[in-house]
């Protein structure tokens, strides 16, 4: 039990964090809780930092508790990504405080308690650890959408996330049922000896289609993105923030590990499928957000683009497929949290998320306006910045297996179309920026001093991970090098 | 030698570019160089053709795997022949120039463009590849394109300029195609290698490529159908229509034809040239006819004495061609001179009806252009007579039908002829102008007189027997002209002909139609097939195409987005529907 | 005759259906709620079922345990759910979902 | 006897679930969370026949009597008369039933492809075979599976005991009064 | 020396540069650029004249970039691109001196036309395929800017959206069929003369081919302005500054080109050899169908576009040959073609500025107004429709004997009918009417070039003229380089 317990030290740690926040927030002084978000990322760095310690990466490729957990090279990259992205947006919550108007504390705690579930589903290897994670992700997700429940727009969002997640969470439980039944196992190794015999038993098909529902649905991929975008303008910012990144990544770590490493001749079986609904994710993200104005309803857009641009690589059913999903992820993280905390930096209050928000913006904030220009360049695939590279990567390993079989081109197509429109969408927000006449205010934009070093940091990642990308692809290679040996 | 031969091409080179350069600030300075590199030419000519053998120096302008392109001067019999008379010719208008355009505020310009011609009709005379020639073929055509235009301010020059250079394109692309093809065939584009392989019987040229390459000449030489050019062309200082217009570069595409006879000569091309050749002096010859303008008159001569060579190539006989070539080129110049100092005299009317009496006020001019004419005309003893006949002779050899139609030129050659002397020399004055004209300096006379010698003695250096019958032909034709003219325009205030001949008259009068017939073809087919494209272009693919993709990039977009209907339950049919489309493609 | 392992699949799955069709078709908020439970339940029911018919039997247990946490989470997702609807009734009087539209497009 | 049963719990289970969603009497839906009650505790009964006792306890335990009582306290603190006259929208239904009608049959046809006719008797074979093998969920062998360190199933228990916490106070959090 | 880094880290160190001066001193922007863009210049000029033809890499830097995937930042220098890279630092001089026309947000303006000139630079210096289209990128994107901030007309933000999206895809089209080659020789290098060496060992499977040598022929068609995918030249020529549509129009389109001879053809050439055919009719209606709606155009830079689509028509005609004349040809031509497109957007921008439109039935007599602006002007027209003595022609000939050679006779037949009369059609009818005639409008404000400006025209007509007369200069270096290409697209043909 002890050295078991040493596996899941950053889970630990993280929900112990979360309860101390909960704790702290009876005791302390208003004044004291504003810095309470700086002190809980801090801690997250700590944490991060402790996740590169050695007796910590030796545990690499072991597993505890009957095998249902386990921590190998892509539960780990996964992990610190995770850990990231939420160290982002505990900064981001306290920049968003005021917004919120009560429990802030409890804000904070949620996004720990939800960090702590994508962590558990970074090592899941098991159905029952699979679901449980999962839930406790969506359902921490459920309250931290509808957190602003002086806001209309945010109780929608929240019932609307509640109800379709809660009928993926069905299609998800469905489905392990009858792949269970058909496995015999909720483990995954057990389902990955057994898979082979099933690949023509339909039940097993469908439990495994359903599963597939109910992870497209965490990701936004067609035909389950339908929520992504009302739930998206809904939420508070951070929020938003997590959703998009955190969650859409713990939703891809399953998927890469299920349909990467657990069932890749089921995989093969479903490549068509998988190239449909890639495309499709793809089309639809992109398509949809060409008319619009609300920055964050065109972020959601462009989210379920992204999706489909991530599915390429698990299309791909490679190891450079896989080492493109995390590269790309990792950019997708920067990008997105720069994007989102600047557009929050922005608007104001009960203005709306109206893309004309931005004109003038470079007179407002130059350094606001550079980054975002950046995130946008980097969102449309231009080099030399880290979406580039990432779409460079999966394009790649979509592209290495695609003579042989005509649909890969297809997707190759699709993924093309797809970049030109984004380009358009994304090149309106750069001109607005920079050339849009209807300048509603010139005041000067104030940011604090973690939200600028976050925005620094990010803009730094975008950069290194465009023109530097040596390292990070080895980073990415190991990771999913050891997680199919 | 050989560094003579280079300096013969390179001195106008050098000339204009040093006169644009900087030299333009001096108008002196300009004219020397200019004269200076061009009588330099030709005194190194003279050099040639008394010391010089046949050279051939060359080098290597581009050389890429199968295909080398040399800059070569061919120096041979031929060559020589045609630079003296580009450089001498060049030379004497160079200097008339310096009166013709002492007011001139381009004067330095002129110069240039003067020097620039010369370099590119140079280029063309040593050619020694088809390559170079077509090189120094299109130079030809700017440089000429430029003097034509060089009143570009005026729109008749300025547009005449254009039609020029066009029509001369026209012709250029046959000459192109037609070096292609003879490269294809033969696998050199140098005028020793084709000679060599023809004359070894390994291969020959189709009609085709013949007629493809006399399409060149026939741009620049003027032949119907591309003569419609040249009587525009006399929007240029008159210098230069004397120049370029009159004895050199129309002369190239005969001088092109010539050069490569050896190519052409059994091909079916031939029949062609002959027919074309005479059937432009024909026309050229009628529509001189009724021209009032004294350079148009003149135009239309040298398009008739043009056909002429031309038929004389086309029926086999290149070296009367030359020769024709060879006098024209002297007595034509003179010809233009004269013109050009009568319209100096006259501050630039060139109208022969507002002419008369000018025998009297300008002796000089007027004995020199009186020797042009008689040459032209063919009155014996004077050059013209000589190369004519030997056209008719050549003519009466191989095709009556021809010969009669030679014949019936020269009888119009010397009717028009007389016509102008008569109407614009003799008589009294019909304008003011006319009435105050006083002789030209002596920088325009001399090179008139200095003109006026070869064009009475160059056919002496031609040794051909006489056919009696051609001998008596055209004498009779030049004695019937002259009389008919005579009596017609002596003394006439305005010209009679009009009144008797009626339609025909309009119809000389009015070139047959050409411009208007071409400006027609041009914009059915040109203008309409342009404005085909423009439409294709602004509606097809930047409308219909491109603008249809994005418009239906925006309609799916804005269809697509009305699923996101904001309400709960659609999204859960769609997530149910989504659902068994899955289940439905993936199980089935 | 004991019943088989198909009969069994087949009410779940009907109940699984009548959930979904529930979720679909009423707007009343809390009726989609348990059509949710519904639908939840359905899969307890497979699970179950399936882990009476394992071959397995040192995991056959394991189905069992399942549904032990899905009727914990079920829990927990109506407990924050009705939370919600009574948040929202206090803001907007309503518990019917086509009054949810003020986000589309 | 078992198959008799079977029929009556699923039969049940079925309608009162029918009923739950449309019931052509009633719209109210104090109506429907009584139906729902009711499927509960057949499908409570269909795990007694399916041998997990604990769980049919549970479940009657949690949903009758948490569950149950939860929505009647949110129904009854809201009074959603009103609300309940709403007409049904035909045309969502209709599409609704063809959606939910096309997944069902998929299912149905999976379902029989598998444990058809012709598989149907070899599975009953298989069934007999191992029919010592069945399991029973016992309150203690499902605690053991449940709590065991190495080969159970603690971790997430303890997980969902995290999801509970979390529940909890976001309950309290969403229900409190609004601020200002 | 390792020329080539300098001359490609030079503007991009006048970029940087730049970004440290106070936007208020236009002045020391502008020199900043101009001094880089002309120390730049001498040092290609050095390159090019120490240049060695012996068929190896010269003035080389290679550095290991992502080890992992084979990438190396691998400047070099051979026959084909050493004139290319003059060429490019000859124009981006040129466009330095001219960008004095801009006037608002100038630091901006100088940061991107500094970037764009290193990214162009690099492009043709690249040696490694991935830097290659790096480098690509980094030059298009400012093009995309300055076109939007700094453009000018009505259609600006059309024009903009259009060159933008169309660009887009042609780079992104291209890049797939890069990615196509780099993982079908193994994915183990970028490098252009390693990737070469690999496929002329093992060639790249037929059906491969078949499918990459599409996607790099129209992605870099699209770039080139391929019919029918050419609308966004024009109108986006037409809207941009000027610095910006001497430097696109001038080099940087000719990416595209350098890609389907460096890359497509020896990399695909089982692939080539069935497309071409349909490269040389999509040339054949670059040249006759673009030179048909140029002489339409009223606007004196839609035609300089339309005219500028036409010529590249050419070069793909020489492409489409597949010999070692045709493919030398069109590099020459492309050499030629840039310094001309420059020059003559260099004039119209001038114009522009003089008299505020480019609208040729307004124009008329300018040759009087300004004789510099107006000869400068009339040589590029004359060179624009293949004049001898500029470089176009050496290459426009050179293409015609290749074409025909390679059995495309009536292609040839018809282009040289567009070359030589369509194309002297518009471009005298542009001389006639804004340089002959009297005096249109109210021009007498107008002035002629200044100094500056002059010296960076008449640098392009020099080089016009020296190329012109002595194309061997070039053509000695393209032939070797083009002949092991040939060998490789047609082992059985030496010619």
């Amino acid at each position: 039990m002890g050295d078991q317990l040493e596996f899941i030290q950053l889970e630990v740690m993280v929900v112990a964090l979360g309860l101390l926040v909960l704790l702290a927030d009876l005791f302390l002084s208003e004044s004291a809780r504003r810095s309470l978000g700086y002190l809980a990322a801090g801690s997250l760095g700590l944490v991060f930092l402790l996740s590169f310690r050695g007796g910590y990466t030796s545990l690499v490729d072991g597993e505890a508790f009957g095998g249902i957990y386990r921590l190998d090279g892509l539960a780990l990259f996964f992990k610190r990504f995770f850990l990231l992205t939420a160290i982002f947006v505990l900064v981001f919550a306290v920049d968003f405080a005021s917004r919120l108007r009560s429990g802030v504390s409890e804000y904070l705690a949620f996004i720990l308690f939800a960090l702590s579930g994508m962590m558990f589903a970074g090592s899941a290897n098991d159905f029952s650890l699979l679901f449980v994670a999962i839930e406790l992700i969506t359902v921490t997700f459920y309250i931290l959408v509808s957190f602003q429940r002086h806001r209309m727009q945010s109780l929608e969002a929240g019932v609307k996330y509640l109800i379709l997640g809660a009928v993926s969470s069905a299609f998800l439980v469905y489905g392990i049922a009858l792949v269970f039944g058909e496995a015999g196992s909720l483990k995954f190794d057990a389902i990955r000896d057994a898979h082979a015999r099933l690949l023509q038993n339909k039940v097993f098909l469908f439990g495994m289609l359903f599963v597939f529902a109910g992870l497209a649905f965490k990701i936004s991929a067609f035909p389950f993105q339908i929520w992504a975008p009302d739930v998206y303008q809904g939420a508070p910012t951070p929020t938003t923030t997590f959703l998009a990144v955190g969650s859409k990544a713990a939703g891809f770590v399953l998927l890469i590990r299920l349909f990467g490493s657990v069932v890749p001749e089921l995989t093969e079986q479903w490549t068509g499928m998988l190239i449909v609904v890639a495309a499709l994710t793809i089309l639809y993200g992109n398509l949809c957000a060409l008319p619009q104005r609300n920055l964050k309803r065109l972020l959601a857009y462009s989210g379920i683009a992204n999706a489909g641009y991530l599915l390429m690589g698990i299309v791909a059913q490679s190891d450079n497929g896989t080492a493109a999903i995390l590269y790309y992820l990792v950019g997708y993280l920067f990008t997105l949290v720069a994007a989102f905390m600047i557009i929050n930096l922005v608007t104001r209050e009960g203005e709306g998320e109206d893309i004309s928000c931005l004109a003038g913006l470079n007179k407002r904030s130059p350094f606001l306006a550079v980054a975002l220009t950046l995130c946008a360049v980097s969102l449309a695939g231009i080099p030399p910045l880290a979406g580039f590279f990432g779409k460079f990567l999966l394009v790649k390993s979509v592209a290495a297996e695609a003579f042989g079989n005509t649909g890969y081109f297809a997707l190759l197509a699709v993924a093309v179309f797809g970049v030109v429109v984004s380009i358009y969408y994304y090149f309106g927000i750069i001109r607005t920026i920079y050339w849009s006449k209807d300048t509603l205010d010139n005041s000067p934009v104030a940011i604090a001093w973690p939200t600028r070093m976050v925005l620094g940091l990010c803009v730094a990642a975008i950069l290194y991970l465009g023109i530097l990308p040596d390292k990070p692809i080895n980073w990415a290679n190991a990771a999913t090098k050891i997680e199919t040996k | 030698m050989n560094t003579a031969a280079w300096l013969i091409l390179l001195l106008p080179l050098f000339s204009a570019v040093v006169i644009g350069l900087g030299a333009f600030r001096s108008r002196k300075a300009s004219a020397v160089i200019s004269i200076g590199a061009v009588t330099g030419s030709f005194l190194l000519t003279l050099l040639l053709v008394a010391f010089g053998g046949e050279l051939h120096p060359s080098v290597t302008w581009l050389a890429i795997g199968g295909l080398q392109i040399d800059i070569g001067l061919q120096i041979d019999q031929l060559s020589k022949l045609m630079l003296c008379v580009v450089t001498g010719v060049g030379s004497l208008i160079h200097i008339f120039s310096l009166g013709y355009m002492k007011e001139d505020r381009d004067f330095s310009r002129y110069f240039a463009f003067l020097s620039l011609f010369i370099f590119s009709m140079l280029g063309i005379v040593l050619a020694d590849n088809f390559v170079m020639m077509f090189i120094f073929w299109e130079l030809v055509g700017v440089s000429s394109y430029l003097l034509i235009g060089f009143w570009f301010e005026k729109p008749s020059a300025a547009d005449a300029a254009k039609k020029a250079f066009l029509t001369n394109r026209v012709g250029d692309f046959g000459f192109l195609l037609g070096i292609l093809m003879v490269w294809a065939a033969l696998g050199s584009v140098g005028f020793a290698d084709l000679a060599k392989s023809v004359s070894g019987g390994t291969a020959t040229i189709t009609g085709l490529a013949g007629f493809l390459i006399f399409c060149g000449a026939m741009g620049k030489s003027a032949q119907a159908p591309l003569h419609v050019w040249l009587p525009d062309a006399m929007e240029g200082p008159t210098p230069v229509s004397a120049l370029i217009h009159a004895a050199t570069m129309v002369a190239a595409g005969v001088y092109m034809l010539c050069r490569v006879f050896f190519l052409i000569d059994g091909t079916w091309a031939m029949e062609a040239i002959a027919w074309i050749g005479g059937l432009t002096s024909l026309m050229a010859a009628l529509m001189a006819v009724q021209q009032d303008d004294i350079k148009r008159i003149l135009a239309y001569s040298t398009l008739s004495q043009l056909g002429y060579m031309v038929m004389a190539v086309g029926l086999g006989s290149p070296d009367a061609a030359m020769f024709h070539l060879t006098t024209h080129a002297s007595f034509k110049a003179l010809l233009f001179l004269g013109a050009g100092s009568v319209i100096v005299a006259l501050h630039h009317e060139q109208d022969i009806w507002k002419m008369g009496g000018l025998r009297d006020r300008m002796p000089k001019t007027y004995w020199t252009f009186l020797i042009g004419t008689m040459a032209l005309c063919g009155v014996p003893l004077f050059s013209g007579f000589f190369s004519k006949e030997a056209i008719l002779d050549v003519a009466l050899e191989n095709n009556i039908l021809l010969f009669f139609v030679a014949v019936f030129v020269a009888l119009l050659t010397t009717f028009y002829m007389t016509r102008l002397f008569v109407v614009a020399f003799m008589g009294e004055p019909r304008s003011v102008h006319a009435e105050q004209a006083k002789e030209s300096p002596a920088v325009m006379t001399v090179p008139l007189l200095v003109l006026a010698v070869p064009s009475v003695l160059a056919g002496y250096f031609y040794a051909h027997a006489p056919n009696p019958l051609v001998l008596a032909a055209s004498l009779v034709v030049v004695v019937f002209g002259m009389l008919v003219a005579n009596t017609l325009y002596s003394g006439a205030k305005a010209d009679p002909l009009p009144a008797k001949l009626g339609l025909l008259a309009k119809a000389l009068r009015q070139r047959f139609w050409f411009d208007e017939i071409y400006q027609w073809l041009i914009d059915q087919v040109q203008e309409n097939l342009a404005k085909l494209a423009d439409a294709i272009d602004r509606w097809v693919i930047a409308g219909l195409l491109v603008r249809g993709t994005h418009g239906t990039t925006e309609l799916a977009a804005r269809v697509l987005r009305l699923a996101q209907t904001g309400n709960l339950q659609t999204y859960a049919f769609w997530f149910a529907a989504g659902m068994a489309a899955l289940l439905v493609f993936t199980l089935s | 005759m004991e019943p088989t392992l198909s009969q069994y699949l087949l009410v779940s799955g009907a109940l699984f259906a009548i959930g979904l069709l529930g979720v679909i078709v009423r707007r009343n908020l809390l009726i989609i709620y348990m059509s949710l439970e519904l639908m939840l339940n359905a899969a307890n029911v497979a699970l179950v079922a399936m882990s009476r018919f394992n071959e397995k039997a040192e995991t056959a247990l394991d189905g069992q345990v399942m549904v032990f946490f899905i009727i914990t989470v079920a829990a927990a997702e109506v407990s924050v759910g009705l939370a919600l609807i009574v948040a929202l009734y206090r803001k907007r009087q309503t518990t019917d979902v086509a009054d949810l539209a003020t986000m589309k497009l | 006897m078992e198959g008799t049963l079977f029929n009556i719990f699923a039969g049940l289970t079925v309608l009162s679930a029918l009923l739950v969603v449309a019931n052509p009497f009633s719209r109210n839906p104090v109506t429907s969370a009584l139906f729902l009650v009711t499927t509960m505790i057949s499908i409570s009964g269909l795990f007694v026949l399916l041998g997990a006792y604990f769980l049919a306890a549970v479940q009657i335990l949690v949903y009758a009597g948490a569950v149950m009582v939860l929505f009647l306290f949110v129904i009854m603190l809201l009074d959603l008369r009103e609300a309940a006259r709403r007409k049904l929208n035909l045309v969502s239904l209709a599409m609704g039933i063809m959606a939910v009608g096309a997944l069902f049959s998929v299912y149905k046809s999976s379902i029989e492809s598998k444990y058809g006719e012709a598989s149907q008797q070899q599975e009953v074979a298989a069934d007999t075979g191992q029919a010592a093998a069945k399991v029973v969920g016992s309150t203690r062998a499902l605690g053991q599976a449940l709590f065991s360190g190495d080969n159970g199933f603690i971790l997430p228990f303890e997980i969902v005991s995290i999801l509970l916490l979390v529940a909890m106070v976001g309950v309290i959090l969403l229900s409190r009064k609004e601020p200002r | 020396m390792d020329w080539l880094l300098i001359i490609v880290m030079l503007p991009l160190l006048a970029a940087v540069a730049v970004g440290f001066v106070p936007g208020r001193q236009r002045r020391v922007i502008r020199g900043i650029t101009v001094g880089a863009s002309g120390l730049s210049l001498l040092c290609a000029l050095i390159a090019f004249l120490s240049f060695e033809i012996d068929g190896e890499l010269k003035f080389e830097t290679k550095v290991l970039w992502v080890e992992s995937l084979g990438l190396y930042f691998h400047l070099a220098a051979d026959g084909i691109n050493i004139g290319i890279i003059l060429m490019g630092a000859i124009v981006a001089f040129a466009a330095a001196c001219c960008a004095d026309d801009i006037t608002h947000r100038v630091k901006e303006f100088h940061i991107l036309l500094n970037v764009m000139i290193g990214g162009i630079l690099g492009a043709f210096a690249s040696m490694d395929l991935f830097f290659f289209y790096f480098f690509h990128e980094l030059a298009l994107v400012p093009t995309f800017i300055m076109i939007g901030v700094w453009g000018r007309g009505a259609n600006r933000n059309y024009a903009t959206y259009k060159i933008t999206l169309y660009l887009s895809l042609g780079a992104l089209l291209a890049l797939i069929g890069l990615i196509g080659v780099y993982v079908q020789t193994g994915e183990e290098s970028f490098s252009i003369p390693d990737l070469i060496d690999k496929v002329g060992k093992k060639p790249i499977n037929e059906a491969a081919q078949q499918w990459i040598f599409p996607l790099l022929m129209f992605g870099f068609g699209i770039l080139v302005s391929l019919w029918p995918f050419h609308t966004w030249a024009p109108l986006g020529y037409g809207a941009a500054p000027t610095a910006t549509a001497m430097l696109h129009a001038g080099v940087l389109k000719k990416f595209g080109l350098y890609g389907i001879i460096r890359v497509a053809i020896p990399m695909a050439p089982i692939g080539a050899q069935s497309w071409l055919g349909v490269l040389a009719w999509l040339a054949l209606a670059n040249l006759l169908y673009c030179g048909l709606v140029a002489v339409r155009q009223k606007d004196l830079n839609l035609l300089i576009g339309n005219s500028s689509v036409a010529h590249m028509g050419f070069i793909f005609l020489g492409i489409a040959s597949l010999n070692v004349i045709g493919l030398t040809g069109a590099v020459l031509v492309m050499i030629a073609h840039g310094l001309l497109a420059a020059l003559a957007f260099g004039l119209s921008g001038h114009l522009y500025r003089q008299t505020g439109s480019l609208d040729m039935s307004r124009m008329g007599g300018l040759l009087r107004q300004m004789p510099l602006a107006g000869s400068a002007l009339l040589m590029a027209l004359f060179a624009g429709c293949g004049l001898p003595g500029f470089a176009n022609f050496a290459g426009e000939i050179t293409i015609f004997f290749a074409a025909w050679s390679a059995g495309l006779k009536t292609i040839t037949v018809i282009a040289a009918w567009s070359a030589l009369v369509i194309g002297s059609l518009y471009m005298m009818r542009a001389i006639r009417s804004i340089l002959h005639g009297p005096l249109g409008g109210d021009w007498t404000k107008a002035s002629d070039l200044s100094p500056l400006v002059a010296t960076a025209l008449g640098l392009l007509l020099a080089a016009l003229l020296v190329f012109g007369f002595a194309p061997g200069l070039l053509t000695k270096g393209i032939e070797g380089e083009v002949t092991k290409i040939v060998r490789l697209a047609k082992p059985e043909a030496e010619r």
